[in-house]
């Protein structure tokens, strides 16, 4: 009986996260465009409900009844199955992501997340990393030169930032002494404790870190349209089209905005001005503003050329990194 | 008079590279804009007025009163009762155009006499909008009024005829007849882009 | 810009004594025999007395009683003592000698010379279609193809039911349309055998083409080792339909040319019609035609500028130059009475006056636009990644400017000063001040700060137009004092003269005089040049158009080999083409 | 049932299918999402049995940055190449790998027990940590296979960069 309650539980809670996650992303769809609308001096979606608060849910219907076409020649298999690839590794990183402190509500105690791994971080690198297999294997699968092209370009970017991802994470781990960002958490206390402060250098590696691997500009060479059409994604329709800028663009954005938060700003540690739900306003306010900055630089700047963004990678990030693991072990030491 | 002149390259100095200077400049330039008010006109619900010169689909003056003299002169070989269309068949449109086949025009004799216009067909597909028959019009008769929503679904629908060419006149004439010949009506949806000019 | 003189061409004769030399004020051409033609042009260009190094034009023209048939006409300008020299020569057995080891500009217009003339070149490396697909029959330039083509391919229209009446003039059978096989067939033509891995097709319809374009990059991984690029999608004979129209006909095709400037075209193809009648444009419509050429400049350079970044991956930009560009095409709209093909010019002046508020409304752009040009540089000139991405990309010499006869702000942009403005000014640009811009290295990079100065300095010359035409506010904008000018409406309604005039010029034209002319315009995207040979009636002989982007874009092939996919998108937004133009 | 006992069973039951999915798959790129699979499968494995560090960095390391490096080239390669198969080398490979198999029978039978266990019992693994435990007996005892192991790395990345730049350098030796 036990053993079923904790399988329940544990299904209830995925299911929440999932299908929250799920109207999230449809609805940071809606904030991006809103946002990119109203930089660019146009309102944005307007018709559908007030000021498009439904065009996502329409978008979704849409997306949803489409008709779904599937080129001849590519590899049925591969090519439904990439899109799954990369979508469902994307949201699987949520187990691993405190969204705030435990609260204690009408005599439950409600844990923000599904479980707290002492390696939560390599953990959620790990499954991140893996959701580009699903580009790679839409590329080829597609069995067409444009997403070809696309795959390959995403796999010469990825190779190049996880690695200087997983450096630039190695200053704030040394800081907090622990893989747990629960821990990592609490190791930051009071608005000078963020490691922010400390690890500048980790932070700005880390911006573009985050940009290479969810694909937006200055480094979304894998669908730059004017090049490559719409890159991996060409041939894709529907529904399966629609997974991957959501598993892309949105929960994998979201997802690393929130590690960013939890490494960098201090996660949901904040004045307890909001009452019993302080920690996640504050950890939801942090995560909004990075997630936005992401959106800013988007809408901002130009593309760079893959070869270029391989070169930042390692002849700029990486020893970047390997300076700041220097430079922290030193102080650290010293430190005690 | 005329000059020659190298551009300079302006290159990023070793502390704007370090502290990311041109992005933050961008990046205030966007954020700069997301704070203005929007500019789209919305379209369906707000229509700019076109300019009165403005070359939509074509119309057919019809006899008011309004008439050139050539019209008077013109108008004796002719049959046409009043608000009806001006045209006297004098396929000088036709001539005009450099796609004259979008043109049907066909007159007939009437016992009397006179002449009568009994078909007048352009066909809108194969139309340049380029304002020509209207130069050529020797009668004031075929204009270009303010309406463009004319798609169709099939070929025969973007064909015009005469009388509905007509209607369309006498109500543009109606709704513009008066209007000075000004670059545009200044209007609310034109603020929007424009902001506020200063008109002499 | 002047004619070679007489007394050069004297010298010339010295030399070569059988040549025939024809000057006049409109046109100093030398006809010479086929066998010297080689000779006399090598001359030509090595010369130190002549210099004529840069490549305008090449076309021909059909003479069917003639005998040869074909007329060969080579346009050259000389960058040194600044002018021109039209060669003639006859194509015996409808064969010329290929001019592609003199100038490497000369390929394309070989090709499109067989491709319209079917006129054969001896030493051509790959003399295929230029517009048309392989294996089809006609040349539709020759005298004895129809101008509606012949049609015998049953085509019914998809959405008219079997039952209804169609528009009287529906006709189910067109002209022949090429075929999957034909396209094949073209494309293979084009790449006898691949060279690297894979053949990749970037376009006929691409987001990174600009337009219809169909380029074939033969890829080894990423990086481009063969290109050829396959025009004609947007084809449409305006040369061969310009023969059967009268003068005025023809302005609204020269609109949908190069659709994003139709006024400078426009007003290129004025002028030259203008210079062949000897008409005298008043006063205001020649300030009015250089007001609106510059803010046509403007919006075509904002557009190219929106789509370049882009294309770049800096989407803001380009709704940012499109908020300009709708005030641009507002003003257009409100004087012009179309946004796009505006047809606003006439022989002899331009359509209307001016309207009320016009100015009032150039002058708010004016003084607002010069600080959201400031905004688009602060985006963009010192953005790491825009300068990364730009500069050292397609670098041009200035040989190859002169080899492949480049104009305009690709030209400007490698250092040569060629500017039809400056050169040979027409209307007012005699009149007002401006710098041109010139670019150092050639590459990418100088060609967007060209053409970025080139919209402030336009915006100069707006203003000066603005402060001229306030003062000259009742000058007349047409001369219709002229016996070629057709009447305005008013008169026409109130002169039985004027109406005999127009009646008289609308059916049977404008009877210019027996000659040839080439004038040209200083088009946003190169010198647009007309080449017209009227035989007395109403209608032109021979109407050649000298696009810049036809010629611009020739170079692409050969800088974009060895380099990456992504660099051709660069490459091909700031060499800027127009498919419209190229393709005509 | 414990749920651990059903996750054992269910991981390695399917970390040997895809392994045989590795080997029969004709079609190459198949072969490769098996050996995806197979690695995400064993480091489940080590999940269950409390090793997650192991775990996690051998998706990282195994399945992702290694794999990457197989799909990239297997994607370059034209799949007519990727399908052949010569029957001459399937011989070859049954004893070799028979042999394989025995060593590494041998291996888990007797290096099971001759292994150090007990070092750390579950109770201390609780209460330091996974991470801990590892990096302890890395720069403890193990310390010198670890410092020659990255002296070799850092030899075999810096041949690696010399290679590189020669072939570099031979390419625009030819240009010229």
């Amino acid at each position: 009986m036990e053993l079923i309650g904790v399988i329940l539980g544990l299904v209830v809670k995925s299911v929440i996260f999932v299908i929250g996650m799920f109207l999230l992303a449809a609805y940071l769809t809606l904030v991006e465009r809103k946002f990119a609308g109203h930089i660019q001096q146009r309102p944005g979606p307007l018709h559908v409900g007030f000021h498009g608060l439904l065009q996502p849910i329409a978008d979704a219907l849409k997306v949803i009844t489409k008709e779904d076409l599937v080129p001849d020649f590519v590899d049925k298999l591969l090519f439904y199955m990439a899109s799954l690839l990369a979508f469902v590794p994307a949201i699987m990183i949520l187990a691993v992501i405190p969204f705030g402190e435990k609260i204690t509500l009408f005599g439950y105690e409600l844990k923000p997340y599904i479980t707290d791994l002492n390696v939560g971080l390599i953990l959620a690198l790990a499954l991140g990393s893996i959701s580009i297999y699903g580009v790679i294997f839409a590329g080829w699968a597609s069995n067409s030169k444009y997403p070809m092209i696309g795959g390959l370009r995403k796999a010469a970017v990825l190779i190049g930032y996880e690695v200087a991802l997983g450096f630039a994470l190695v200053g704030p781990i040394m800081m907090a002494g622990s893989f747990s960002l629960r821990e990592i958490v609490e190791a930051q206390q009071g608005f000078f404790g963020a490691f922010i402060w400390y690890q500048p250098i980790a932070f700005i590696v880390f911006l573009f870190a985050i940009l290479a691997e969810t694909g937006r500009t200055p480094f979304d060479v894998q669908e730059a349209e004017a090049e490559l059409v719409s890159g991996y994604n060409t041939e894709y329709s529907g529904m399966k089209f629609g997974l991957f800028p959501l598993a892309e663009w949105y929960i994998a954005t979201f997802v690393l905005s929130a590690i960013a938060v939890i490494l960098f700003f201090g996660g949901w540690n904040g004045p307890h001005i909001f009452g019993p739900f302080s920690s996640y306003i504050w950890f939801l306010l942090k995560l909004g503003i990075v997630f936005m900055f992401l959106l800013w630089v988007h809408w901002t700047l130009p593309r760079y050329r893959v070869d270029q963004i391989t070169e930042l990678a390692w002849k700029v990030m990486l020893p970047l990194t390997f300076i700041n693991i220097f430079l922290t072990a030193f102080i650290v030491v010293i430190k005690g | 008079m005329v000059k020659v002149r190298y551009v300079e390259r302006p290159t990023l100095s070793t502390v704007e590279k370090i502290f990311f200077i041109d992005f933050v400049y961008g990046l205030k330039t966007t954020i700069r804009n997301f704070f203005r008010k929007t500019i789209t006109t919305i379209y369906p619900k707000e229509k700019l007025v076109p300019p009165k010169r403005f070359r939509g689909t074509h119309a057919h003056r019809a006899k008011d009163g309004n008439e050139p003299p050539s019209f008077v002169v013109l108008a004796k070989f002719m049959e046409i009762h009043d608000y009806e269309s001006r045209c006297v068949a004098c396929y000088m449109c036709q001539q005009a155009c450099p796609m004259p086949t979008l043109f049907k025009i066909e007159a007939e004799q009437l016992p009397n006499g006179k002449k009568r216009v009994t078909t007048f067909d352009m066909n809108l597909l194969n139309c340049l909008y380029c304002g020509l028959c209207v130069d050529a019009c020797p009668v004031d008769c075929i204009i270009m009024t303010d309406e463009f929503e004319n798609a169709g679904e099939r070929r025969n629908q973007c064909v015009i005829h005469k009388d509905d060419m007509t209607e369309r006149g006498i109500s543009f004439d109606r709704r513009r007849g008066n209007e000075p010949d000004r670059i545009w009506i200044d209007d609310k949806a034109r603020e929007k882009l424009w902001g506020q000019i200063e008109w002499t | 810009m002047p004619w070679i003189k007489e007394e050069k061409l004297e010298t010339l004769k010295r030399l070569f004594p059988n040549i025939k030399i024809e000057c006049n004020e409109k046109i100093s051409s030398i006809e010479v025999e086929k066998g010297q033609i080689l000779e006399i042009l090598e001359f030509l260009k090595t010369s130190e007395d002549f210099g004529f190094q840069m490549f305008i034009d090449f076309t021909c023209v059909d003479y069917p009683l003639h005998k040869p048939r074909f007329q060969g006409v080579y346009i050259l300008y000389s960058p040194e003592f600044k002018e021109r020299i039209v060669v003639k020569t006859w194509a015996t057995d409808d064969t010329l000698p290929s001019l592609i080891h003199l100038w490497k500009g000369a390929k394309w217009a070989e090709r499109e010379a067989y491709d319209m003339f079917g006129v054969t070149f001896e030493g051509h490396d790959n003399l295929v279609r230029m517009f048309m697909w392989e294996g089809y029959k006609y040349f539709p330039l020759r005298k004895d193809f129809p101008k509606e083509g012949i049609a015998d391919t049953y085509l019914p229209s998809l959405n008219e039911p079997e039952n209804s009446i169609p528009s009287h003039d529906y006709n189910p059978y067109h002209t022949q349309l090429p075929t999957i096989e034909d396209l094949e067939n073209t494309e293979k033509k084009r790449f006898e055998k691949k060279q690297a891995q894979i053949v990749l097709n970037w376009g006929p319809l691409h987001p990174g083409t600009h337009g219809t374009i169909w380029f074939l990059f033969d890829m080894e991984g990423e990086v481009i080792k063969h290109c050829d690029i396959i025009l004609g999608q947007l084809h449409r004979g305006i040369e061969k339909l310009s023969e059967d129209l009268t003068y005025t006909q023809i302005i609204p095709y020269t609109d949908r040319m190069d659709y994003i400037s139709a006024i400078c075209s426009n007003v290129a193809y004025v002028n030259a019609v203008e210079k062949l009648l000897d008409i005298e444009v008043p006063e205001k419509a020649k300030w009015i035609r250089t007001m609106m050429c510059e803010l046509q400049r403007i919006n075509s350079h904002l557009l190219w500028l929106g789509t370049f970044a882009l294309d770049l991956g800096a989407l803001t930009i380009f709704l940012y130059t499109f908020r300009e560009r709708e005030k641009l095409m507002d003003i257009i709209e409100g004087i012009a009475g179309i946004r796009l093909n505006s047809s606003f010019m006439r022989i002899g002046g331009v359509r209307y006056d001016l309207p009320e508020g016009a100015l009032d409304v150039i002058k708010h752009f004016t003084k607002d636009f010069p600080s959201k040009i400031k905004e688009y540089e602060t985006i963009l000139t010192k953005n790491r990644i825009w300068q990364r991405r730009n500069i050292g990309v397609g670098v041009i010499k200035e040989e190859d400017v002169y080899q492949y006869g480049l104009t305009g702000s690709v030209a400007r942009g490698s250092g040569v000063p060629y500017d039809i403005r400056m050169l040979q000014p027409t209307d007012a640009y005699d009149k007002v001040d401006f710098e041109i811009p010139l670019g150092t290295v050639g590459d990418s990079y100088d060609r967007y700060l060209v053409r970025m100065e080139e919209m402030k300095q336009s915006l100069e010359i707006v203003k000066q137009c603005v402060k001229q035409l306030e003062k000259i506010k009742d000058d007349k904008y047409l001369a219709t004092d002229n016996p070629y000018v057709l009447p305005t409406l008013q008169e026409t309604f109130i002169s039985i003269e004027a109406m005999v005039k127009d009646f008289n010029l609308r059916i049977y034209g404008e009877q210019t005089p027996e000659g040839e002319i080439y004038l040209s315009g200083e088009n946003p995207r190169g010198e647009l040049g007309f080449f017209i040979v009227s035989k007395g009636e109403g209608k032109p002989y021979r109407l050649r158009i000298r696009s810049g982007a036809f010629y611009n874009l020739q170079v692409f092939p050969e800088l974009i080999e060895g380099r990456t996919i992504a660099d051709a998108v660069v490459l091909l937004g700031s060499l800027d083409p127009v498919v419209g133009e190229t393709d005509r | 049932m414990d749920l651990s006992v059903i996750a054992f069973w269910s991981f390695s039951t399917l970390a040997v299918l895809s392994a045989i999915g590795v080997v029969f798959f004709k079609n190459i790129i198949y072969s490769v999402l098996s050996l995806i699979s197979t690695l995400i499968m064993v480091s489940g494995l080590f999940f269950t049995l409390g090793a997650e560090l192991v775990g996690a960095l051998q998706i990282l390391i195994y399945a992702v940055a290694i794999v990457v490096f197989y799909v990239l080239v297997i994607s370059t390669v034209p799949e007519y190449k990727g399908k052949a198969i010569d029957p001459k080398y399937m011989l070859l490979s049954l004893p070799v790998g028979f042999l394989l198999f025995l060593e590494l029978a041998y291996v888990s039978v007797y290096g099971a027990w001759a292994s150090n266990t007990g070092i750390f019992k579950p109770e201390v693994l609780n209460e330091i940590g996974n991470v801990k435990a590892v990096s302890t007996i890395l720069f403890t005892k193990f310390l010198f296979p670890f410092e020659v192991a990255s002296l070799i790395l850092l030899v075999a990345m810096i041949g690696a960069i010399i290679l590189g730049r020669k072939e570099q350098v031979m390419d625009e030796e030819e240009v010229k």
